[in-house]
Formats: structure tokens, C-alpha cells, sequence
């Protein structure tokens, strides 16, 4: 089911600013994809750039090719909206519809598509993906309640559920714990750990710990100067990246010697 | 997870279904085109007036497009471009009065204007002749005098509100009293203005500094209004980086708050400005009228340019023609000056605004 | 702290006294604020009071002040409300197009052209609503007598184009940019992070405005709306420019019989008013002021109330 | 302003005077009044005028208060509210100077598809203004106008919406001739249940008749521009609003009895059957004392050359040019100059 | 010139919450001090307390004792204002006064005090400052210029040089490097090498690399649970800190287990 990712001279831009320089990898399917680097540097941009909510920034677009699935994710054909329901994702600060009911933000995604659905269907789609996020036995007496009702980890999950039940093929998320409190940021972890068995899932992760403890590859993005774009510095094995990189300034990062 | 696996509806066409047929980019124009096109056709061969024309047009667009998008793109699609052109076309009826409103004034006015009508007033003049100059010194002083009530007290107010009384009783009472002053009819504010002069000198009270008063208390909440805002747009760090140096708080707010906030507050009493000097009612009420300039605020009725726009066209008699003329001239004077006023607060707004260099 | 240091006490005292003037002198104009508006009321009060045992020839043949005000009230109410039926979906369609449609650099520009609605003098509008828009629109009431007359808001005839109807469009005219300007403000303040959620789900951009941008700014909306009504209840020289007024009270919106507003009344009458008639008319000023204070303070009501929610 | 000094008037001889003069009163005035003050300015290039149009009841009110020291009223005063008595005491005991100074005919405008020239009886004014003739081609109008295309169209009534004086003498000429048809009696605020559409203003009125289609409204006939104008029926004859035939109607018409001499007031006779007397016709009275003493002195001074002015022969004939009133006639105008001459300043 | 600062049995509020509950520590003359923990343990919240700037926030107080020099801080006879002219701060984000140039950013602490002094000795101090703050050499030539025209770097250093114009004895500094590129930062943390020698430096930082690079004596902060009050849990020697602390959590927040 899910989807490897081919990447290849992305250039990025925010108006006339190149923000991410040619960018080329291979996202492996069902495995963690870790993206670190210090700020700035175009993590945040690049994973947009992924399903296309890049273009939602006026003025911003890319150069080069996505490829999933041996489609290009650029070719004019394609709709955006149906790419974002393939690839889902979760975003740095928890962001259920205040709104909406528990109940409701995850089946938001899908009832945009099917207006009319079976109240039982609907049940077992908020089960399955509340059961996915880890989720369901916290929550499954107040599904009523309000989204926002609940603690930060908490909404977190929930945005992964929202972003499951649509059974999207890769899982974007960009600094998903970084709001969050020790504890909440083990379960997402442990969530993370579950989820790769189905999904293609990429993170981005200021915390180099989170990095080495999630991910089985690792880029590392830099900045050659302030205003200069971003680039892909060495992408890896999170092990190799971690014990061993083959760039001198992925060693001196990942050492604390600046960042 | 496994589970997940086993429910999922039976393999579906592609894996990853991203294509999706799309109308062309310009569909929207080229719908517009030929709904105009149709439109007008139809127009011709039946007679339609221009009104008839445009209508059908565009609801040949609404129905159009949107069916256009739903036949190729899907109902959620069609939908969004159904919306879309909705939205546009609130826009574009919101700009015939606009457009209507700016070519009369230009077109009924300019013909007047001539250093006459602009250093003459009144006074003596039954027919043709005569001038707005009266009026315009009136504005002018009334205005000013608002101002100069209003800005003092509005910006102090503003100051209490933002820096001192944050949050407590008081703020939020008199925060929540300007929201309300804003809502005043302006034609309340110049009874009271009336009420209160008639209680002090008597009936049949008319002067300049009445208006000033009844103005004043239209602008005060407006400037209130600005100038809070402005002031909670100065970053905390600025406050703490002038206390952290040992800076007391009043002069904190004088040296680094104002000036970083100047140019929002400029703009904002710029704008209060505009706002009240094409005001009519209240002048109406307590200012009253003449022909003839008078420079004193403290006695006596003056002229004014919304007031002598009012009472031109509604006097009416022999002169009619001549004084609906000098209405639509003294129109035209009153939204240059309101329109002049408008642009000058966003270019003063970006002089003053804190040089950001990079 | 070196030995030769100790916290200075000599500048202390006098920045001390400089905080509390300047602290005082900031109090004091918010408490003038208060005055002000307490004055308003009081002395509207004290005038309007001796309206109220007029009668006949002191309150222009009316048996009482009550029945003098009310067919003034229901005009009032009834143009308001007519303006902004028209107003509100312009200004939110208006809105969004500056919010979320037009480009980022073409929004402004709009945004401007919308503001420049609200900047033209209200006595500019009547002199434009009494020489343009009436002599345009009577074919148009024409038409609707003729084809709708069995509504009873169309029942005509349609002799003048001076309607409460043709003033109502000019109040909406009016109204228009002041809901625009706070419909767009809250549309803007949708959180980023929630729009980006329901795109991120494969919203359509309708789709993300419904999902969030609505719910999010529908207590706003309904501020922007009361507000808008304020302005379009108090309006006066439009509608004393536009307004052929009978002062009776109907629901015909486009015959030559026409309910008058209380704003406008007070202007055209004023002039010319003397002795208890003053008072009459400030007594309506005062019915008028209380009015807009409520819609007013229920506008700001809910727009707090909305505040603390999202 | 430039213009305050290039009066060409200033022919030396009359203008000794000095200081502003303000005054006001009855807006049916106001245009005449506006002639007049330019006319008087122009021989006295020292003195400042002004005429407030605050209405013939403030004009009243202000002028016993002392606000003013004349007054212009389209209604004399009396003692229903006391008024007299304290016009009286105003004027230092001395009983107050009430003379005609401004005569104008009220006119019918209309505006008709096709027609151009109407005449209508006076029943058939009253039952077109209180609604009950509601079609141009009834037969009470096709009666009065043979050989008039009458249009089968509603008839659009034009009245004044505000308190206005012109209303009231209209609706006293209707309640006299024609009491049975107009039941509202004399009145200054047009009564609702009438209905027609209500217009503020003179001016009002003639623009929304011109606006209107098929309309008729009443106005002062100097305003009527180039409106149609109806004749109304007097007698056996139908007479437009001239100047000449408004003025007629006070050489036929009765005093008010039990005035005392300084008091020249009439009671218009509607009813007339006199040939060539056009009857719907306002009057406007000026209201002064005898004598201004004290503080008043300077005041009166110019208020007595200001009065006098304004019934001499330049007057009154300036007043007729530019505002359209009827000249008062030789015989009154020299009773009345006499009254005006009479003022005494100390 | 510098000064220690004894801190004993100190509770800090935020209203009725309390946010940091009885430190006690002394900070040592001519040496940088580093503060670190997880976000929210208080840091910011204890350093503001050092020179009164706590109290600037509606209903803040603070219980317990600071004594610098003898003095006690929180004595009712000692003005705030004068403290902070002695004990001077530099903030997380670079916030050089908007309005002004460069030359009166440096000068505002002793302008806005409205003390009069000669041309001479306004260029002498604005020199002085400026060198002190290794930035006299890059803007020397444009002291006119706004100060907002400045790099990020660049900014933070002029808000040093500003801070230290006022000839302090103790500088105070949240987080300085924390919005900085890796260049900025290096730059600063020179800077802070050669101001010890004069100042009395306190430091927060959530960069354990930077603690171990900068300070002499490292405090860490800890949370029990969320929502309670942040407390110390070690203060001791840099080195002694990052090689063999005395407390388990502090090991396992420096090795990265959580945070
Ligand atoms: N909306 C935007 N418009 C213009 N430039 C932007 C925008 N968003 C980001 N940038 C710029 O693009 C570059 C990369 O930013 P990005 O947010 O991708 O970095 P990041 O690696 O995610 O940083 P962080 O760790 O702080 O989240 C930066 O120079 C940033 O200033
Ligand atoms: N102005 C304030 N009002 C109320 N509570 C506050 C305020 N500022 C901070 N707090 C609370 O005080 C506690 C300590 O906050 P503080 O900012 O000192 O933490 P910190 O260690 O500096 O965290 P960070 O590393 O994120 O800067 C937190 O619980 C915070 O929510
Ligand atoms: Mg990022
Ligand atoms: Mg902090
Ligand atoms: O003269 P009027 O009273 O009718 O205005």
C-alpha cells in the first residue's frame, strides 16, 4: 500500500527567493524518513513541497520532479487536492477544528468526499483510526466533547487520526512533538514506531535525539550562509548518519558544535 | 495495524490516484467571454437595455461555468467555481456606486472650480458667482479644533488603556464605552453638542467650537481606537529592552512607545479626520449656516462644506440651477480634501513607519 | 555592585513623580471618555424630558410624543434592516475575495477601493442618491410593481424613486465597508494552522473556507453585521437627502408613501423647530441614541463573546 | 473672501451705518429676504445682515426673548399661547408693529404626460390632495379640462413633509372653500391618513413633482420654475398664480378686527368671487416694536433702516424680481411705511 | 566592577501560580553562569527576577531573597529602576529600538534617562560599547543607520553594546543565540568569553552544547509533572555538570532521554 518517493533537482522557491536548493533522495516505502537540520535551512519547506502545500503560500513554487508512484507530482494533470489526500500530514502545533467535536475532526477529511455515510461506517472509521493513533481508549467515552478540549498529545493523536482516516498512503509531519511535553512526545514516538508498517512516514525533527530514535534514514539539510538557500548536505541510514557521516559538517552538527 | 490492511475497500483502479481531469486555466475568462457574448446577441435581437444585458450575462456565468466544472471536474470542483465567481461578482457590484458616485462628482463639479469659486464666498450673491471659500475656511477650523480636542485626550486614553490600566475594571469599561461611542449617530452627537451650549448660553445657540464639540465626540473613540492598537503592536521586548535599562515607565512609553507607534497613530487620526470632516448633521444642528467667512469659532453661525452642500441643494427657488451647480463643485472640493486626507494617512503612515532596513 | 555605587535615590524621586503625572494624566482622559458619554445621555435626557407630556400643535399633531416616535422608529428600523439584507452578503463575498481570492497583490488595492466607500461624505451619498440613483432606479420599481406586486413589499405604485428602498441601498452602500472591513479582518485571522489542515485533508479552498474559516469567524460576522447596523440606524443626511417621507408606517418599499427615519427627521425638521418641538425632536434623538447603543453593545457583546471562545 | 469689498453700491450718501443685524423667522421669507439683505448691503457696505429661516415660530419665540429685534411670521400674533401679551412686554409695554411685507402666490405645479395647461375647482384640488381622486382622466377633472389629453394614470400628490407654513395656508384655503372634501382643517403638519408622497422642502416639493411622473404638489409660485402651473377656479373663471392677481386678494380681503394700529393683519378672503383674484395666496407678516431703548438702540436703528428698505418701492419691487412676491399695493405700502417711519431709538 | 549575586529560599509567582519554586544558588563574580532544563521549568521566568524585571508583568511578585553586593533586591527601599540600570539584560530575540540609529540604540539607556552630555563623550561611549561588543569594526562607518538594518547577529550585539553602555555590573541573557544563524551565534559566544573578565554573566540557554562551550558553573532546571512549579535541581561546575552530575535527571536531560 504505501508509496516510495523519488526526489530529484528540486529547486524551491518563495516568490523570486530560492529557499531549497537541488534536492534529490528516495524516500524508502513503510520506513521513518528523518529530516534534520538547524533553522532556516528549508526542512519545513521541503516537506511541504511533498504533497503540495507548498503551493498554498502565494507566490511560492518548485522547480524539478516528485515522482510517487511513477507519477510526477507536478505534471499539470494532476489535482493537488486528490494529491493531498494521499499524502496527509500533520503539522508542528496540534491544530484539531475548534469547532468540531472528537468525532467529527476525524471524520473531517471524509466527509468531504462522501456526504452521505452510513452512520455505522462513519463509527468504525473514527474506531479504526483513533485505534490507530493510540487514541481510541482516552477518548472513546467523550467523543462528543470538543477537539480542543483535550491536552496537547492528545490533539496531536488526534491529528494523526484526522490524517489516517482518509487512508492516505505517506504521513508527512513536520516537528510533530516540538510543542509538546516529555510524555506526550514518547507516546507520538511509540505511534510512529506502529504507523511505519503501514505508511510511508517523513519527520522533521529539531531534536536530533528524536531523530536517531525514530528514523531508519536521515537528511541533513544546512545553509551554506544566512540568505543562502538551503540544500541536502548527506542523506543516509540514520545509523551510518549518526555513528559515521560522511560529511564533516553533519559530525559537527549532530555534535552540538553548532545549531 | 494489520487490521487496517483487511477492511480497506477492495483494490481500487490505481494506487494512488492523483489525475484528475481539470477544465483549462482560462476556462473562467473564456465562460466569461462567451456568456457576454451570448448576452449580448440576445440583447440585440430582442431590445434589452444594458441592464437586462449585464444580468443575463452573468447569470449565464454563474450557471455556466459552474455546470462546465461539474461536467469535467466533479460537484466538489464546480462547487468551488461556483463560489469563486460569486465572490468576484460581489466585488464588481460592490463597485458601481464607487464608479457612479466618483464620475458624477468629477463630471457635475469640475466645471465650477475656478480660483473664484475657491477665494469668494457668498455674501451678496443671489445668481451665478460666488464661492465655497467661507465654507471651506469653516471645515477647515472646525476640524482643526476637533483635532485639537480629540487627539489629546484620544491618545492619552489610548496610553491608559494600553499601558497602565491593562485588563482591570476601569480598561475594560472604558475600552468596552469607546466601542460603543463608535456606534454614536452622529447626528446624537451634535444634540448633545446642542443640549449642552443651549444649557450654558441659551436658545438659539449656534458657533463653530459646538461643532468641534459635537465632532470631537465622534473622533474620540476613532483615534481611541487607532492608537490602542497601534500601541499593543509595539513589541513587549521594546518595553523590556528600555526598563532593562533602567528607563522609568513614562519615559519608556514618550521615547520609545509613541515613536515606534507614530506613524499607525498618524495614519489612524489622519483617517478620524477624514471621517469627521465630511460630517453634515451635527454642523447642521449647531453650527448652523451663512454666507459670509467667518473666522471665529466662539460667535456665531459658519459655514461649512457638507452643510452648504445640504442646504444648496435643498434651498431651492429662482436659483436652483446655479446652486445645485456650486453643490456638486463644493462635493467635489469636499472628496478631494477627504480623499487627499485618506491618502496622505497611508503615505504618512509609511514615513513614519519604524525603519525596518532590511 | 562596587562599593562606590548604591542604587541612586536623588533621580528615583523624580521619575517616580514624572510616572505618576503621566499615569494620572492617562487615567484622567479615560475617565473623561466616560464623562463624555455619561454627558451624552444626561444631558439628551434632561432635553428630551419636557418631550414628554407634548401633545398636538408641540408635537407636530400628534396625540403624544409616542406616537410621534414610533412611525419614526419602525422607518429607522425598517431601512436599517433593508440595508444590511442587501450589505451583509456583499461585504462577506467581498471579504473573502480580499482574504482568500484575489491575489495578494491585487487584494490590497481592492481593499483599498472599499475603503474609499466608507471615506465619501454621508452628505455626497445623499446628493448622489437624490440626483442619480432615484431618477435611475424608478424604471426598476417600475418593474418590480408591475411583476412582483403581489409581494406585498412591491405593491407600489411606483411614482418617485425617492423609496425607503432607494434609501435603504444607499445605507448599504454605506454599511457595506464598515462589515467588509471587520468580516475581512476575522477571515484574516483564521489560524493559518487550520487552514492548512483542511487543505492538508484535500479540501477544496470552498471547502477549507466552510471547514474553517466561517466557523471560525462566524461570531465576528455577526458583530461586523450589528455594527454595520449602528451606522446604517444613525445615518442621516443620505437618507434626509434621499427619503421622499410621509411618516406613516408600511411595508410598501417602493410607492410614493414612504416612512421617515428618526435621524433624518431630526435634520430636516430642526432648522425650523422652536419651543417644545426641540425637545420633541431630541426626545426622538434620545429613543434613537438608546437604539444604537443596544445594537452596539450587542454587536461588541458578541464579538467578546466570540473572542473567548476561539 | 474677495468679493466682500466689490460691492458697486456703495454710492457714498446712505451708508453711515454700521454693525451686523440679525434677525429671522418664517422660511417662506427666505428668498426674499436673501434678495433684500444683498439689495440693502449693497447701499450700506457696513452692515451685515442676516436672515435666519429658523420658521415663523422660533422667529416669534426668538423675537420675544429679545434674540431678535424683528421678526419675520407667516402667522400674526395672538394670545392663544400668550404670545402677544409677551410681544408686548418684549417691546417695553408698547404693543408690537405687525405688518405685511411679503405676498406670494402658492402655485399647483404639476407634471402630466401630455398635458400642459389645467384647470381645477377648488373641490377638485381638495379631492385630489386628500386622496380621493386618484385618476388624472376622473371625471371631475375632465369637467374643469374639456380639451385636455388626460392621461388614464394615478395621480402622484406631492406634499410638504415638514411643519411649514406653506402648508398651512393652503390647507386653510381648502378647509374654507371646500371644508367638505379637505376635513383636516387648517394644519402645518400634513396629516398621514391623506397619504401622497411627502417632500421636504419647497424645493423639495418642485423636485420631486419634476422627478415624478404624473404628479401635482403645491408650492410658492417663485419656485416653480418650469413646472405647469394650474389655474384655480374663482368664481365662474379659472386665474393662474400671478403676482398681480396674489396681490389682489388683500385689497379684497377684511383686517382682523380688534387690533390695535400697529397691527395690520388680514383674514384672506378664499371665497372670493372677485374676477381676476388668484386665492391661494401666503402672507408674511414682520413683526418689530415701536421703539428700541437702551442696548437695543443700535439694533433698531438698523432694523428700521433695514424695514424701511424693504417696503419702499426698491424694496418690495427687488423682492418681487428675484423671489417672485407680489409688490404691496400703493395704498398699504404707504400705511405701512408710515408704521415703520413711527420707530423710535433711544 | 562585577558583582555576585547570593539567591536564597526564592518562589516566584505568576499571579497565584507559582512558577519556580525555592532556589537558592550563588553566582560568582567574572564568570558566565548557564541555566538550562526543558521548556517552561522557569528559566526566563528566575533570570527576570534578577534584575526586578519580573515585576513588570501585571500581578507577577516574587518571595524570598536576592542580595547583590549586600543590598537585598526585593527591598522596599531599593528602586527597580535603579537596578536595572546596574543589572542589565539582553533577550532571546535581537530588539534594537525601531526608531533609531544605531548611534542612539547604543546611547538610548543613557539618553532615555535624559542625561545631558557632550558630543565628545557620547562618540567616546557609543566607541566604547561598540568594541565591547566586537561590533564597532562592522558598523563604525554607518552609525546613522537604522538599527533594524542590521543582521540578526548583528542586532544581538548591538543590543549587548547598548546593555553595557549603561556600564552594568551584572548582564543577564535569555536565550541570546536562540533566533541566531550558527556564524551569529559563534560570534556571541566569543563575545561572552572576553566580556566575563568584566561583567558578571548570566546565561539561559536550551543549547546544552552552547552551556558546556560558554559557562563556568551551570544550573539545571526541572519540572515534577506539568503544572507544577519548576524548581533547581543541580547547580554546580560546568564541567563537573556535563561529565558526572550528582542528580540522575540531569544526566538523562543532558543526554538527550527527554526535552
Ligand atoms: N512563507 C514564506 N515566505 C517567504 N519565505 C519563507 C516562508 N516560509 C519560510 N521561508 C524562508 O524559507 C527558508 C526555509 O524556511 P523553513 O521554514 O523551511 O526552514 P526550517 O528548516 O523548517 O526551519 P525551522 O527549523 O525554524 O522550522 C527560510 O529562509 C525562511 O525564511
Ligand atoms: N507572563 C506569564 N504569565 C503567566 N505564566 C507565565 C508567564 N510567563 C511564563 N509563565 C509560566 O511560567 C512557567 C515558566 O515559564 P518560563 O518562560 O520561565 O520557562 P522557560 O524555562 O524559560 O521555558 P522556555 O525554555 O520555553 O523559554 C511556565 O509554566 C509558563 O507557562
Ligand atoms: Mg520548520
Ligand atoms: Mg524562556
Ligand atoms: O415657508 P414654509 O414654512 O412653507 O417653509
Amino acid at each position: 500500500m504505501a508509496t516510495s518517493i523519488d526526489i530529484s533537482d528540486l529547486n524551491i522557491y518563495y516568490g523570486d527567493f530560492l529557499a531549497v536548493e537541488g534536492v534529490g533522495m528516495t524516500i524508502r516505502a513503510r520506513s521513518v524518513t528523518a529530516f534534520i537540520g538547524p533553522s532556516g535551512c528549508g526542512k519545513s519547506t521541503f516537506l511541504r513541497s511533498l504533497n503540495r502545500m507548498h503551493e498554498v503560500i502565494p507566490g511560492a513554487r518548485v522547480e524539478g520532479k516528485v515522482v510517487v508512484d511513477g507519477q510526477s507530482l507536478y505534471d499539470p494533470s494532476v489535482d493537488p487536492v486528490a494529491v493531498r489526500r494521499q499524502i496527509g500530514m500533520v503539522f508542528q502545533r496540534p491544530n484539531p477544528f475548534p469547532t468540531m467535536s472528537i468525532y467529527e475532526n476525524v471524520l473531517a477529511g471524509n466527509r468531504l468526499n462522501s456526504k452521505r455515510m452510513k452512520k455505522a461506517e462513519a463509527d468504525d472509521i473514527v474506531e479504526r483510526s483513533l485505534r490507530g493513533a493510540n487514541l481510541w481508549t482516552e477518548v472513546k467515552d467523550r467523543l462528543g466533547k470538543p477537539g480542543m478540549g483535550l491536552s496537547g498529545g492528545q490533539q496531536q493523536r488526534l491529528c494523526i487520526a484526522r490524517a489516517i482516516a482518509v487512508e492516505p498512503q505517506v504521513l508527512l509531519m513536520d516537528e510533530p512533538c516540538s510543542a509538546l511535553d516529555p510524555i506526550s512526545t514518547a507516546a507520538i514516538e511509540d505511534l510512529i514506531h506502529e504507523l511505519k508498517s503501514d505508511y510511508t512516514i517523513v519527520i522533521v525533527t529539531h531534536n536530533m535525539q528524536q531523530a536517531a530514535r525514530v528514523s531508519d534514514d536521515t537528511g541533513f539539510f544546512n545553509l551554506k550562509a544566512a540568505g543562502e538557500p538551503g540544500h541536502l548536505v548527506e542523506f543516509n541510514a540514520t545509523s551510518k548518519v549518526f555513528s559515521n557521516p560522511d560529511d564533516p559538517s553533519t559530525e559537527a552538527y549532530i555534535s552540538g558544535r553548532f545549531g | 495495524m494489520s487490521l487496517l490492511e483487511e477492511r480497506r475497500p477492495a483494490a481500487k483502479p490505481t494506487a494512488m490516484p492523483l489525475v484528475a481531469p481539470q477544465i483549462p486555466a482560462y476556462a473562467p475568462w473564456l465562460a466569461a467571454v462567451l456568456a457576454g457574448g451570448i448576452a449580448a446577441l440576445a440583447g440585440l435581437l430582442l431590445g434589452w437595455s444594458l441592464v437586462a444585458v449585464v444580468l443575463v450575462a452573468w447569470a449565464l456565468l454563474v450557471v455556466g461555468l459552474p455546470a462546465w466544472s461539474a461536467a469535467i471536474e466533479g460537484e466538489r470542483r464546480a462547487k468551488d467555481r461556483l463560489v469563486t465567481t460569486i465572490a468576484w461578482s460581489t466585488f464588481a457590484l460592490a463597485m458601481i456606486p464607487l464608479a457612479s458616485l466618483a464620475w458624477e462628482v468629477v463630471e457635475n463639479g469640475h466645471a465650477i472650480i475656478s480660483s473664484e469659486f475657491l477665494t469668494y464666498d457668498m455674501r451678496g450673491v443671489l445668481g451665478a458667482g460666488g464661492g465655497i471659500y467661507h465654507a471651506l475656511m469653516g471645515t477647515l477650523i472646525i476640524t482643526a479644533l476637533a483635532t485639537a480636542i480629540s487627539v489629546p485626550i484620544g491618545v492619552m486614553a489610548a496610553i491608559y488603556l494600553v499601558e497602565y490600566g491593562k485588563g482591570n475594571r476601569l480598561a475594560r469599561t472604558i475600552t468596552f464605552l469607546v466601542d460603543v461611542m463608535t456606534g454614536i449617530p452622529s447626528i446624537v452627537a451634535g444634540l448633545f453638542a446642542f443640549a449642552l451650549f443651549t444649557m450654558i448660553f441659551g436658545p438659539g445657540v449656534r458657533f463653530g467650537i459646538g461643532g468641534a464639540v459635537a465632532l470631537s465626540v465622534l473622533m474620540i473613540p476613532i483615534v481611541v481606537r487607532a492608537t490602542e492598537e497601534m500601541l499593543k503592536l509595539v513589541p513587549e521586548e521594546l518595553r523590556e529592552a528600555s526598563y532593562a535599562l533602567g528607563v522609568p515607565k513614562w519615559r519608556t512609553i514618550v521615547k520609545v512607545v509613541l515613536p515606534t507607534a507614530l506613524g499607525g497613530i498618524v495614519t489612524g487620526v489622519t483617517l478620524a479626520i477624514a471621517r469627521v470632516a465630511g460630517e453634515t448633521a451635527p454642523l447642521l444642528i449647531i453650527v448652523g449656516t451663512t454666507t459670509t467667512l467667518n473666522l471665529n469659532p466662539f460667535d456665531g453661525r459658519m459655514a461649512t462644506l457638507p452643510v452648504f452642500i445640504f442646504s444648496s441643494v435643498t434651498t431651492g427657488g429662482k436659483y436652483d440651477a446655479e446652486q445645485t451647480a456650486r453643490a456638486w463643485g463644493a462635493a467635489l472640493v469636499l472628496v478631494a480634501i477627504v480623499m487627499t486626507l485618506n491618502l496622505l494617512a497611508r503615505a504618512v503612515g509609511k514615513v513614519f513607519a519604524p525603519k525596518t532596513g532590511r | 555592585m562596587s562599593t562606590t555605587t548604591t542604587a541612586p535615590s536623588a533621580p528615583t524621586a523624580v521619575s517616580r513623580r514624572g510616572d505618576s503625572v503621566f499615569a494620572g494624566l492617562a487615567t484622567g482622559a479615560g475617565l473623561l471618555i466616560m464623562l463624555a458619554l455619561a454627558g451624552v445621555a444626561i444631558f439628551l435626557i434632561i432635553e428630551g424630558i419636557p418631550a414628554i407630556s407634548a401633545s398636538g400643535e408641540q408635537a407636530y399633531g400628534k396625540d403624544n410624543i409616542v406616537v410621534y416616535v414610533w412611525p419614526l422608529l419602525f422607518g429607522t428600523l425598517l431601512a436599517a434592516v433593508i440595508a444590511l439584507l442587501i450589505a451583509t452578503p456583499l461585504a462577506v463575498g467581498v471579504a473573502l475575495v480580499i482574504s482568500h481570492y484575489a491575489p495578494r497583490r491585487v487584494a490590497r488595492p481592492i481593499g483599498y477601493l472599499i475603503d474609499l466607500l466608507a471615506a465619501v461624505p454621508s452628505v455626497v451619498y445623499g446628493l448622489w442618491g437624490r440626483a442619480v440613483l432615484a431618477p435611475a432606479i424608478l424604471p426598476v420599481y417600475a418593474w418590480l410593481a408591475d411583476h412582483l406586486g403581489w409581494l406585498p413589499f412591491f405593491d407600489g405604485p411606483a411614482r418617485t424613486g425617492r423609496t425607503i428602498l432607494t434609501a435603504a441601498i444607499v445605507l448599504a452602500v454605506m454599511a457595506l465597508p464598515i462589515i467588509t472591513a471587520i468580516c475581512r479582518e476575522v477571515f484574516l485571522q483564521t489560524p493559518r494552522i487550520h487552514e492548512e489542515a483542511a487543505l492538508a485533508l484535500g479540501a477544496t479552498r470552498w471547502e477549507m473556507i466552510r471547514m474553517t474559516v466561517f466557523p471560525y469567524a462566524r461570531s465576528g460576522v455577526i458583530s461586523a453585521v450589528m455594527l454595520g447596523l449602528g451606522r446604517a440606524l444613525g445615518e442621516t443626511m443620505a437618507v434626509a437627502m434621499v427619503l421622499s417621507a410621509s411618516g406613516l408606517v408600511t411595508i410598501n418599499l417602493i410607492s410614493a408613501e414612504n416612512p421617515s427615519t428618526i435621524a433624518a427627521n431630526i435634520a430636516l425638521n430642526f432648522g425650523n423647530a422652536s419651543g417644545t418641538k426641540v425637545n420633541v425632536l431630541i426626545f426622538s434623538g434620545l429613543v434613537l441614541f438608546v437604539v444604537s447603543f443596544a445594537v452596539n453593545f450587542l454587536g461588541r457583546w458578541i464579538a467578546a463573546r466570540g473572542q473567548v471562545k476561539a | 473672501a474677495g468679493n466682500a469689498e466689490d460691492g458697486d453700491g456703495g454710492n457714498g450718501a446712505s451708508s453711515d451705518l454700521t454693525g451686523s443685524l440679525a434677525a429671522g423667522g418664517a422660511s417662506s421669507q427666505e428668498a426674499a429676504q436673501n434678495a433684500w439683505i444683498v439689495g440693502f448691503q449693497e447701499s450700506n457696505p457696513d452692515v451685515t445682515v442676516t436672515y435666519d429661516p429658523v420658521g415663523s415660530g422660533g422667529g416669534r419665540e426668538n423675537f420675544i426673548s429679545g434674540a431678535f429685534p424683528f421678526a419675520g411670521s407667516d402667522a400674526y400674533l395672538t394670545d392663544d399661547e400668550g404670545e402677544l401679551t409677551a410681544a408686548t412686554e418684549r417691546c417695553g409695554g408698547e404693543a408690537p408693529i405687525e405688518i405685511p411685507n411679503y405676498i406670494s402666490p402658492i402655485a399647483l405645479v404639476f407634471n402630466v404626460d401630455g398635458v400642459d395647461e389645467l384647470n381645477l375647482s377648488p373641490e377638485t384640488i381638495a379631492g385630489i390632495f386628500a386622496g380621493e381622486i386618484t385618476r388624472w382622466n376622473a371625471p371631475e377633472i375632465a369637467e374643469d379640462n374639456p380639451n385636455a389629453d388626460l392621461p388614464d394614470a394615478g395621480i402622484n400628490a406631492v406634499h410638504r413633509s415638514d411643519e411649514s407654513g406653506t402648508t398651512e395656508n393652503f390647507t386653510n384655503y381648502l378647509d374654507i372653500v371646500a371644508g367638505d372634501v379637505w376635513t383636516a382643517g387648517a394644519i402645518e403638519v400634513w396629516p398621514q391618513e391623506f397619504g401622497g408622497e411627502g417632500a421636504q422642502g419647497t424645493s423639495g416639493v418642485v423636485s420631486a413633482v419634476k422627478s415624478g411622473t404624473n404628479s401635482i404638489g403645491y408650492a410658492d409660485a417663485s419656485q416653480a420654475g418650469d413646472l405647469s402651473v394650474a389655474n384655480v377656479g374663482v368664481g365662474d373663471e379659472f386665474v393662474g398664480p400671478t403676482a398681480d392677481a396674489a396681490a389682489k386678494i388683500l385689497d379684497v380681503s377684511p383686517r382682523v378686527e380688534g387690533r390695535g394700529d400697529s397691527s395690520i393683519v388680514f383674514e384672506l378672503d378664499y371665497e372670493t368671487e372677485e374676477g381676476g383674484v388668484y386665492p391661494i395666496v401666503l402672507t408674511s407678516y414682520l413683526l418689530a416694536c415701536p421703539s428700541y431703548t437702551g442696548d437695543e438702540a443700535e439694533a433698531g436703528e438698523l432694523s428700521k433702516a433695514y424695514l424701511e428698505y424693504i417696503i419702499s418701492d426698491e424694496g418690495q419691487d427687488f423682492g418681487a424680481e428675484e423671489a417672485g412676491s407680489a409688490p404691496l399695493s400703493d395704498e398699504l405700502q404707504s400705511e405701512v411705511q408710515s408704521l415703520v417711519e413711527g420707530i423710535t431709538v433711544e
